[in-house]
């Protein structure tokens, strides 16, 4: 009984330990499957290379030939507030390199026409 | 036959009615007004103080073992059924890609459970004996199913104001976290831009990241298991794209029913005798400070990682990784335009957000796994 | 082994097969042309048609303990769900908005109860038990899951004829009720044409009014509470206005799910055996009865109320107490306008309608209290 | 056994007693809920006048501004004819002194645009 | 307090990992692939794979009597619910209008069955006690939730792979079928163009037909009337046009949980020391040669019929009569146009399929009615 | 033991029988359906002339003017592929005499119109 404070203190620090062995191992994984399963230009070793294409060919298509990074950072964040929502998402059609201006500034865009809105709502 | 001697029945209503049921009536009837004019987590604030109400109504017996609550909480609560359905639900409505797209991200997903093991501290200091103590620093994990399974199996006595606390507090995030961010946080933190260059996420990565994540999860953290893999489950649908018919099954007739009676028949375990007596009070104390908790340490990690990065990240994302998404992924990305209306953090906190969301379910499971072992 | 002793098998279907079983299939048959051809409330009759075929096919096992029919009977019946999570549907469906505006119209209410009395007595004279002459009566409450929660509680064995007695005659209700109000009333009493002046409802009035009606019967008639409660649960749903998916739910899948369950269950009791002797014949007689009943005591007080007003009153609204909800109230309007095709009464029929809706659930609360003690 | 018949009859006596008494009840309890949660014009005493207001503005602007009773009127009895249909139905928003003229007078102009309709299908 | 001993406790989702885990998770895995990659059967196969991933994913306690899967399993494996909630929703899908109209097309559904009977005879000879070679025939049906009954019946421990042959090989069946069609039928026979002159169907027949099949199927195998009342009792919601409100519901919701759940329970029994044995591998084989039997009798039938018939048949019409609704139907017409371009043999292809649905619920309850007198 | 090949000979014999005979059975009574509940252009014997008078009125009449039979055969086709969509189906309207040849032809001609897209799917 009187230990019970220490042993929570040491669930603690042993639960906490674990949370964060579990997450790195989790960012190990996530970072595995977004470098080993991204959608490759060729291909040519691609596991299930038929649905890769189908896929990125059918559902993409929309976004994949749009290069303007503003477009594709609003496009981001549109997805992100729709997440509410009961949708079925589609991946994320971002470019490889979208720096930290393109967003700024395609979100400052989309802000310009939402500015009246966003006032009245808060 | 003896017509009279009825009448003591036909007022046995009010002869039974306890002046603890009558305050208790009153706690359902404020819920129910949070609810609606508030809109505070109504669709559950609602049914569980209508549940409350109905619990209070002397000899209804819709609380006994064959009555209409009964029976529900038996199918739904007992069995663990309810939160599990429910979390496929919600699974088929979060998406992961902000996540995925910065892994890195994951990692505030382990300090935003800080507040879990906080609590349990506080709990045992206040004299709770473990397994309360455990179940009431779950609220910490700020994730209302995670909780409610949590206490079912740990103890669910104190079902009624773990889950009335965990879901009253998620209501209140934009008042309890902001004033925590100013304090912890400088005006020059706050307006960090960051920059948003992710990977490109193909529908592969997305449909293998539920199902590794369940296994892997599943073998580091087995009690973790049944909310995760539900939560995956429900993603899975999702993002498949090739069963939409189950997809919307999940996010609509299967949540919708197992929110309406799981939010009933948790109101109906708040009894006069079971809910007003001082743990409640302590409880309601100990809820608040596990959501404080997990902001700051949300925070606090957010600055480390900040100053470890270089001033890259803003600590902001750091109260994201608390759960209760999509509110506190919201909540730190408008904070951070209140400084800097240019200033976009929006999908940095999602990704904390999510990444917050897996992070306590595992603690969570973690939590229970020590404590069955130790109890 | 030996296949000629298969023979037997083979036709154990045929030699099985009482002529009981045929009549008891027509009268499936019959149910379910009445769904169809004459659409008399089609979403019970058809399934309880085809629950009745399926009971009278020998050895086909549905109807066993642990047949598909047992397994529903328990979970829905036994356990009372499925009538109390059909409130919850109809609940959403009411709008209280004309009683509200007119409270004296609940009167009505009271008075549309009486046949579930006079029910009640002419079943004791032809030699019911009490328990199985009060539910008899509640056939008169109009209202099928009443009926049916009551009967479940004090006589099971008599849940099949009493349940297809209130769903059959509720669809004859247009054709039981003109004559009976035409032979009650003047043709000046028809022709009263009443003011529509109501107080403006407020959406706090529509909010509190489930919650205090829920409080305020349950303590007077806890007996009634779950039926009640369950009403007026669906009811807030609705007029919340902030739990749309429950509100969806409730008026969709949950109230769907559990009328095609409970008319199958229902329609699987009625084995020739159960089913095929005089006690349903007199069931089905005294249905009828109190069908009447209601709607005659329902048109005299509607008289009083009337003389009492000054001839203010149209006393065909009395008819709509009954419940029934809406087609009585939609019937007394069209009586008057037959009468006087200028005259609208509809706004006051529906209030004394909805007032009929709360009536037949506190009598059948009450009914089923004082029985309860007595047997 | 005997006094079964006069066992019904004080049931029928008790239980349409309660069934009035319990309606009575209700009578005052409508009465008390629609005179004291009326929406009023000033509001100061309101207990909640955020979210009454709220309603009051938001949800009801559309028929607020319409004086016009036999229109009030009309919608009333469109409401009660809706009653079946899965809607979320809003507060009646009727002005409170309509008479019984301008009730009447609404209803037989909506009955002429529906008297061929109503015809068919009775 | 001995903080050491729970480092095993840590590991322990390691420690009972087993080789044969790592194999079912494998599986799972191809099947959820197989399912969104080739869509084949996706609301059931994806289910299915998730639930063998569970399974194997050791002390997460999902699968164990009280786990969720367990519970799910008695709610609706062990009481039949499942396999004939979703038959009420396939019954209110199928159209059985061109059957009516080409009464002698139901011909072609006896004969397709002949593969459950040809596989028993294999699954005998393969040393399987009869029990099981009942069951794994029943693969032949071509029809899961048949297969499921009766699986469920006869020889539960033998459910899994049962059911992920029948579901499996039901996706194959555009890859099965042609070479059949090719090898058994002359290109003479295969560009028969057929007349199309059917009796017009009333909507009284669409009405009586399924209440008829029901009694009639009931008296001649009461073994077979769970299934095939629940077909017809979907059938009924839909064609009755008076319970859209039903039809929904049995369309929707209805078929949608318990396809959830059904694939969830039935993967959930894919572990690892159940699944990976010899017998498994058998049944996968005896259920390609079911599928194979029945193309092949039901083609070597429409040879015979159009023999008989000089020529009028098509005999490819023949193949789509086992069952497998609505794919077979298709395919059979499509390889008359492959043939020849402008050879519509689609309704009576069509006729044949649900013809097909109908022979295999009863041949699946045949078969039950028999097994069960022996064994 | 030894004789359980010969056991499942006669179960198959037995029970293809039985499913044969079934099937006899039910060709009977849908032949004696579609002949007895045809709708009849007089109906004066009909069981109930109200509910198949006003079917067959109201809910068909879009179709039974028509006596195109091309245009009736694509209809029965049309209704057959969509089979499996959730819909309420109304019974096939088809005349009793349709030919052969106006069956093929009005299917060519449907098919003209589905050309490409037949071959782009398979
Ligand atoms: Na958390
Ligand atoms: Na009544
Ligand atoms: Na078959």
């Amino acid at each position: 009984m009187s230990n019970e404070p220490t042993l929570s203190l040491l669930i603690t620090l042993l639960g906490m330990g674990i949370v964060f062995g579990t997450i790195l191992v989790l960012w190990g994984l996530m970072a595995a499957l977004t470098g080993l399963l991204a959608d490759r230009p060729g291909g040519a070793d691609s596991p299930e290379p038929d649905a890769g294409s189908r896929y990125g060919l059918e559902k993409h298509s929309a976004y994949s030939t749009s290069d303007d990074k503003s477009k594709a950072a609003a496009l981001a964040v549109a997805v992100a507030l729709a997440g509410q929502e009961t949708s079925t998402a589609r991946p994320l059609p971002l470019p490889p390199t979208a720096l930290v201006s393109a967003w700024q500034l395609g979100m400052r865009t989309r802000q310009m026409t939402q500015k009246g809105e966003r006032v009245n709502r808060s | 036959m003896d017509l009279i001697s009825l009448l003591p029945e036909l007022l046995k209503g009010f002869t039974h009615f306890t002046p603890g049921n009558a305050v208790m009536i009153g706690v359902g009837a404020v819920l129910i007004y949070l609810a609606i004019a508030k809109e505070y987590e109504p669709v559950l604030l609602l049914p569980i103080g209508f549940g409350c109400i109905l619990a209070n109504i002397p000899l209804a017996g819709m609380t006994a073992a064959e009555g209409m609550m009964g029976v529900l909480y038996r199918a739904g609560i007992s069995s663990e059924l309810f939160p599990l359905l429910i979390f496929i639900g919600v699974g088929a409505m979060i998406d992961f890609s902000p996540l995925l797209a910065q892994p890195r991200m994951v990692l505030l997903g382990a300090a935003g459970q800080f507040g879990i093991f906080g609590t349990l501290i506080l709990a045992i200091l206040l004299g709770f004996p473990l397994n309360q103590a455990a179940s009431i620093g779950v609220i910490g994990a700020i994730d209302g199913p995670t909780s409610i399974f949590v206490a079912t199996k740990l103890a669910p006595e104190l079902l009624a104001p773990i889950a009335v606390a965990a879901y009253s507090y998620m209501s209140l995030i934009p008042i309890i976290q902001p004033p925590l961010m100013k304090l912890l946080t400088t005006k020059k933190e706050r307006m960090i831009r960051m920059e948003y260059a992710p990977r490109p996420i193909s529908q592969r990565t997305l449909v293998v990241f539920p199902i590794a994540i369940t296994v892997v999860v599943g073998l580091l953290v087995p009690e973790a298991t049944p909310l995760i893999s539900m939560l995956m489950l429900g993603n899975l649908l999702k993002v498949s794209g090739v069963v939409d018919r189950l997809n919307k099954a999940a996010q609509n007739e299967i949540i919708n029913i197992a929110t309406l009676f799981l939010g009933l028949v948790v109101g109906a375990t708040m009894t006069a005798s079971a809910f007003l007596n001082w743990d409640t009070g302590k409880i309601m104390l100990l809820g608040l400070l596990a959501f404080a908790l997990d902001t700051v340490a949300g925070l606090l990690f957010g600055k480390l990682m900040s100053f470890l990065s270089g001033g890259k990240i803003n600590p902001l994302i750091g109260a994201a990784g608390i759960s209760a998404f999509p509110m506190a992924g919201r909540l730190a990305a408008r904070v951070a335009q209140d400084e800097d209306f240019e200033n976009f953090i929006l999908m940095h906190a999602m990704g904390a957000n999510t990444a917050g969301q897996l992070g306590s379910v595992m603690a969570g499971g973690i939590l229970l796994a020590i404590v069955s072992h130790l109890v």
